[in-house]
């Protein structure tokens, strides 16, 4: 009995902590000081996508550390204020409505993946607050399908259409391929822009793509049946646009079905545990396109200092949460005021902005960063450069 | 008795004094778009809770299937006000009627199961719904169907406390006490002349009619609708409202909807610990109160009541 | 690649290794099932926790499989047991969906505590068996695969005859029968669900660990979707029942398998749930269910 | 005019024989006994009059209409209503709920005018109020109206079952074991109140008993089953006498 009574009084002390937590106004005491500036970041913390939201925010969380150390942004401090979106889209709008209303921040960094960009872009829209992701990578996101750009959304990486454009021309031009295969993850957006401008680029100059297989990323592990079905087609190369988690799976069970052609794939690929994941062995004979060159000194700076603050390795995700930062950040430096249509304008015009993920040129009319690729190769588990595009 | 009555007429005051409360602080700045937002998915769920209590609380049928026809409501709305370019109330009533057309379809032959076979069948019907809409590129596919905010607060409001008006009508009539028997002892009720697959399908078709007007009016107040956000974790996050509140008590389901909707957003600081003390709130209240805050027991606005003389 | 007698017969061994994953799971899920009629819903999570064990043995304490997957399934029925203890035994007499509630509420909270402790992040075994892949003229499968199997059908075998002539089968048997009536029998009631769940959990560590070596990749989330189509893997094959599981598995594998190798791949998830419903609805006790009549 | 006829009525559960070859014919305002002892199928005779079960073999005739095959409810609208051997109430329920809802397929709206509350819902509710408590008050339940069924006392529940079965208004009542439980007073009660609802409602009554004395007490006839065979019918004097009947309940030393 007394046992019940002492739960019963923490479930009510605990509902109404919680209860006070969520509804006491701060309105008017929490004004922000006059020398802080409030960085909002909407990333993916908890759900399906977790693991890149930690590694985005974490990346973008060390950039503001750093600007802060050398003494911020116009001679005031930046205060990070984080909001998780669950990995949902829905939440992803309640997150940024929480940072642009409740927080009231001047700029805000995230969502990691296009849809949960997608879900912020009204309300950043509407409150009237620069949004820069670092991995929202559908070209949708700046520019509507409408052709209307949307005004507030920027982005660190460049757009899907550009990387598959770039991984065709390479299986073409420098691999020889001929019949290509496709391996899309369904369920992002991502993978699917990716695979579509590979597609469109790959047989407008007269190839052919012999097979296109779906799976749903966070779900499936299991990818025996889809593979059996392209060794069947016998294509030159596999094309798979994913997050590297499955696609280690994917080309783990590919080498063991004996399918030993060349895999290319996208920026999902750019992080270590690929190669945990499939094997130095099979990780031979695949390359993918990624944003800097892996022998970069300034990335190596960054990855020592992201390893020696988070115990974590760094990847393109922190790395690209890492410039996003630092994107808005400079635009605040540049605007010279705290005004969000001042940042705004100048994230609009911002050029030879150094990134540790390469040099960022913002288009003003897409508002797509202008950056170079890079195409890497395993060899035995290392990455090794092999070929650097520039846009057109 | 009548409509008007007392007691109805007390209902509704209360009703309007808390839209008005609220009203007068969002337009006074005192609570921002953010709780706005909050306070707008918790009618969300609270329609959504009442609609799966009128299911497994008071029909006894326990289907996983909710976030399925919220799914449906949600997309068939949008179909209609984003590709069709219909008005705002054909698109909340489409939605909802074809989320009602499938519960029927539905219902009619998985409730002949049993218990956990139900649950498993409406779960994986729940997936299949899902999943149908992750393939519809029409709809916006993997990407999210963007759809334009045309819902408020007041909206919301006054479609949850008709549909809460309107289902807990259902439950204190003739064809709702049917329903309960169904739950109570579905031989003794068949006994009793009680067409229990008809009243089992009808509350179906109600719970599912609900939860497609829920849906309808996330998908015109969220501004995108994703496959991702009607998996069956959003099924059992509305079993866990109605179970918190208590099972069969409408009052329950809104308590039990306010509560955690209000938790997850007030926690929203601490994304970390959020979803673990929600699971901790679950496990704590159902070993120490397995029957919700409520039990079957409705709130009663009795504190209100004019005392009789005598 | 060759003749479509050879892809048939490649989809098929596919079928089999994917569908004998689901029985392992499967048959920690049914054996509770079976004794409390509780799904246990944090079943997958669990076996996420025997992976991530498994994971720690196998990494930090430089363990072989072997002596890790003992090690994971000790500690995993630990866990099984501590969880029944503190979260469903007090609700032995609770409604069925309170149970089950809580169940949901465990399942979260090992998800998002393995978040929490764990971080997000993907985890990789160390090469703890080898990687051999057998091929057959164009037909390959792999060492893992022959494992797997043979661990489902031993493990299956062995829990058949413990649940048939052990001390502790017998009484598991008697309890979920009836388990007034055994413990005027002189059954220790509350013992024998805390073996079941012991039993059951650490048949989820076996499965987690030689899932995450198998795979290559442990997270806080896999537990989830194996979890899910494993508990339909037992419903279809009749829920309860041991062998029942063996089977559900296998058919949702094969059936997994083909709708992806026809080409349906984005629809293999509904191919599965739609094949429950329909043998629900056609035989509602499962594949190997029997009918049980209620006494009117 | 006969109500009900039973013609060669078998059931069998796998293979294992219930019921074989039932002859029965119940008139019009009869009151019939069914009796026999434990496991003689008598419960089964009633689930299939009742349409719980399938028979395997012969047919129903109610009302001139052959009834196999026929569902539950259908059977409650044609007139066929019961009680149960263990009682099986709507527990969680108010007692005048519980006899509202057997009145539930006389109900005079439809379901849009209660989810509206529109007038039709509110005469309706009023007069179903009336009728139940008229019932309630015929077995004296009508103080405990507000009551949970379930908290009522054994043999109110017993009543409670046969006045919500009553409430149905049906034709034939089966009456599964009405006195099980009862001491002897309530049991002459029970008697009383057997007769004079038969009386009141016109109505043909069929009753399963192991009370001997309010089976010979009040029933006009009476059909004797042993594994699920009809043994004896006849007039309670006859089947008194019957060697088979003594045989049947008494054993074979008894000879």
């Amino acid at each position: 009995m007394k046992t019940k009574k002492i739960f019963t009084y923490l479930i009510v002390a605990l509902l109404s902590f919680t209860l006070l937590a969520g509804c006491s106004p701060k309105a008017p005491t929490d004004q922000p000081a006059a020398d802080v500036v409030k960085i909002g970041g909407n990333f993916e913390l908890t759900g399906g996508v977790a693991e890149f939201g930690k590694k985005g925010e974490n990346g973008a969380k060390l950039a503001i550390k750093e600007a802060n150390e050398a003494g911020g942004v116009l001679g005031m401090q930046i205060e990070y204020v984080g909001a998780d979106n669950k990995s949902e889209a829905g939440e992803s709008t309640a997150a940024t409505t929480k940072l642009a209303t409740q927080d009231e921040v001047i700029g805000i960094i995230g969502p990691m993946t296009s849809g949960n960009t997608l879900a912020a872009i009204p309300v950043i829209t509407e409150y009237g607050i620069p949004l820069v992701t670092p991995t929202g990578t559908n070209s949708t996101l700046t520019v509507t399908e409408a052709g209307a750009l949307n005004d507030w959304v920027f982005r660190a990486c460049f757009i899907d259409p550009f990387q598959g454009e770039v991984a065709a021309n390479f299986a073409m031009d420098t691999l020889g391929a001929t019949k290509a295969a496709l391996v899309i993850d369904q369920k992002g957006d991502y993978a699917k822009g990716l695979a579509a401008s590979f597609k469109e680029t790959f047989e407008k100059a007269g190839k052919e793509i012999v097979a296109s297989e779906q799976y749903v990323a966070g779900q499936d592990t299991d990818f025996r049946a889809i593979l059996t079905n392209i060794k069947n087609k016998q294509p030159d190369i596999i094309f798979i646009p994913g997050y590297y988690n499955e696609v280690g799976m994917i080309i783990k069970q590919a080498r063991d079905a004996k399918i030993d052609v060349a895999i290319l794939g996208g920026d999902g690929w750019g992080t270590g545990p690929i190669v945990d994941i499939a094997g130095k062995e099979a990780m031979n004979n695949t390359y993918y396109v990624d944003h800097v060159a892996a022998d970069d000194p300034a990335l190596a700076d960054f990855a020592a200092a992201f390893k020696a603050e988070y115990n974590q390795d760094a990847d393109s995700f922190a790395a690209l949460g890492y410039d996003a930062a630092k994107l808005l950040i400079a635009a605040i430096e540049k605007a010279g005021s705290t005004d969000k249509e001042a940042i705004r304008v100048a994230l609009e015009t911002m050029s030879g902005f150094a990134g540790i993920s390469g040099d960022i040129n913002v288009d003003s009319a897409t508002h797509n960063p202008q950056k170079s690729a890079s195409i890497l190769k395993f060899v035995d588990g290392e990455k090794i450069f092999a070929a650097r595009v520039d846009p057109k | 008795m009548k409509l008007f009555n007392v007691k109805n007429l007390i209902r509704l005051l209360v009703l309007m004094v808390v839209y008005g409360i609220i009203q007068y602080l969002f337009i006074n700045k005192a609570i921002n778009p953010f709780y706005m937002m909050t306070l707008v998915l918790v009618c969300i769920y609270i329609i959504l809770a009442v609609s799966q209590n009128i299911i497994t609380g008071f029909t006894g049928q326990l289907a996983l299937g909710h976030a399925g026809f919220m799914a449906i409501g949600a997309y068939m709305s949008a179909l209609v006000v984003v590709r069709m370019q219909g008005s705002l109330v054909a698109g909340i009533i489409f939605g909802a009627l074809m989320a009602a057309a499938a519960g029927m379809l539905i219902g009619l032959p998985t409730l002949r199961l049993r218990g956990d076979y139900l649950a498993i069948a409406t779960l994986g019907l729940g997936e299949i719904v899902r999943i149908f809409f992750l393939n519809m590129d029409y709809l916006g596919g993997a990407t999210g169907f963007s759809v334009p905010k045309t819902i408020d607060w007041t909206w919301a409001f006054w479609l949850m406390a008709l549909s809460v008006f309107l289902m807990s009508s259902f439950i204190n009539s003739s064809h709702g006490r049917a329903c309960i028997s169904v739950r109570e002892n579905e031989i003794a009720a068949e006994a009793m002349g009680i067409n229990t697959t008809k009243y089992k399908v009808m509350a179906f078709t109600m719970g599912a009619f609900f939860a497609g007007l829920a849906g309808a009016i996330y998908a015109n107040y969220m501004y995108l609708i994703h496959p991702g956000t009607f998996s069956f974790l959003k099924s059992f996050e509305i079993l866990a409202m109605v179970v918190l509140g208590g099972l069969g008590s409408i009052t329950g389901s809104v308590v039990g909807a306010g509560v955690l909707t209000i938790i997850s957003a007030g926690l929203a600081d601490y994304p970390e610990f959020r979803m673990v003390i929600i699971a901790l709130v679950m496990i704590i209240l159902m070993v120490y109160r397995p029957n919700g805050l409520l039990g079957n027991k409705e709130l009663k606005l009795d504190f209100l009541r004019i005392k009789k003389k005598g | 690649m060759g003749s479509v007698s050879d892809l048939i017969i490649q989809q098929i061994i596919n079928g089999i290794s994917l569908g004998s994953i689901y029985a392992l799971i499967a048959l920690g899920y049914t054996m509770v099932y079976g004794i409390i009629q509780l799904i246990n819903f944090a079943h997958g999570d669990i076996m996420m926790v025997g992976a991530y064990i498994g994971w720690f043995c196998t990494t930090t304490l430089m363990l072989s499989f072997i002596p890790a997957l003992i090690i994971a399934m000790f500690f995993t029925a630990l866990l099984g047991m501590l969880i029944e203890r503190i979260a469903y035994k007090p609700l032995r007499h609770a409604t069925r969906l309170a149970v089950l509630i809580t169940a949901i509420g465990v399942s979260f909270f090992l998800e998002y505590g393995g978040i929490l402790i764990l971080t997000p992040q993907t985890r990789t075994f160390p090469e703890v068996f080898p990687q051999t892949v057998y091929e057959f003229g164009n037909i390959t499968f792999k060492y893992g695969d022959v494992v797997i199997i043979l661990t489902t059908v031993i493990l299956m075998a062995i829990l058949t005859l413990v649940v048939k002539y052990s001390r502790v089968g017998k009484a598991m048997r008697a309890v979920s029968f009836d388990k007034e009536a055994a413990s005027l029998m002189g059954i220790n009631v509350d013992n024998t669900i805390s073996a079941t769940f012991a039993i059951g959990s650490s048949l989820a560590a076996a499965a987690g660990v030689l899932i995450g070596v198998y795979f290559n990749t442990i997270n806080p989330l896999m537990g989830i979707m194996p979890g899910l189509k494993a508990f339909v893997a037992a419903v279809l094959g009749g829920i309860g029942i041991i062998p029942g599981a063996m089977v559900g598995g296998l058919v949702m594998g094969l059936v997994e398998s083909f709708v992806s190798g026809i080409g349906f791949s984005t629809w293999r998830d509904a191919a599965a749930f739609f094949i429950l419903i329909i043998v629900l609805i056609v035989k509602p006790t499962g594949l190997l269910g029997k009918n049980i009549r209620e006494k009117v | 005019m006969a109500l009900l006829t039973v013609d060669k009525l078998s059931m069998s559960f796998s293979g294992l024989k219930a019921v074989s070859n039932l002859d029965m014919e119940i008139n019009e305002g009869e009151l019939v006994g069914l009796i026999g002892p434990n496991g003689a199928g008598k419960t089964t005779i009633f689930n299939m009059l009742t349409g719980v079960y399938l028979p395997t073999g012969g047919s129903i005739t109610f009302q001139g209409k052959k009834t196999n095959g026929v569902p539950t409810y259908k059977l409650s609208h044609l007139g066929i209503a019961r009680t149960f051997q263990n009682i099986r109430l709507f527990g969680d329920l108010t007692v005048i709920e519980n006899v509202k809802i057997a009145y539930h397929q006389h109900v005079s709206y439809n379901m849009l005018s209660g989810m509206f509350r529109l007038p039709a819902f509110y005469r309706g509710e009023k007069d179903m109020e009336e009728k139940a408590l008229d019932f309630l008050k015929i077995f004296s339940l009508d103080d405990k109206a507000q009551e949970l069924a379930k908290n009522l006392p054994y043999g109110q529940q017993r009543r409670l079952e046969i006045a919500r079965a009553l409430a149905t208004k049906p034709s034939l009542l089966l009456l599964d074991e009405p006195a099980a439980g009862m001491n002897p007073q309530e049991t002459r009660n029970l008697m009383e109140l057997i007769r004079w609802i038969r009386k009141e409602f016109n109505l043909t009554i069929l009753l399963i008993e192991h009370d001997m004395s309010l089976v010979m007490g009040v029933c006009e006839r009476i059909y004797v089953l042993d594994y699920g065979i009809n043994i004896a019918h006849g007039t309670p004097d006859e089947i008194k006498s019957n060697p088979r009947v003594i045989e049947a309940y008494l054993g074979e030393e008894a000879i």
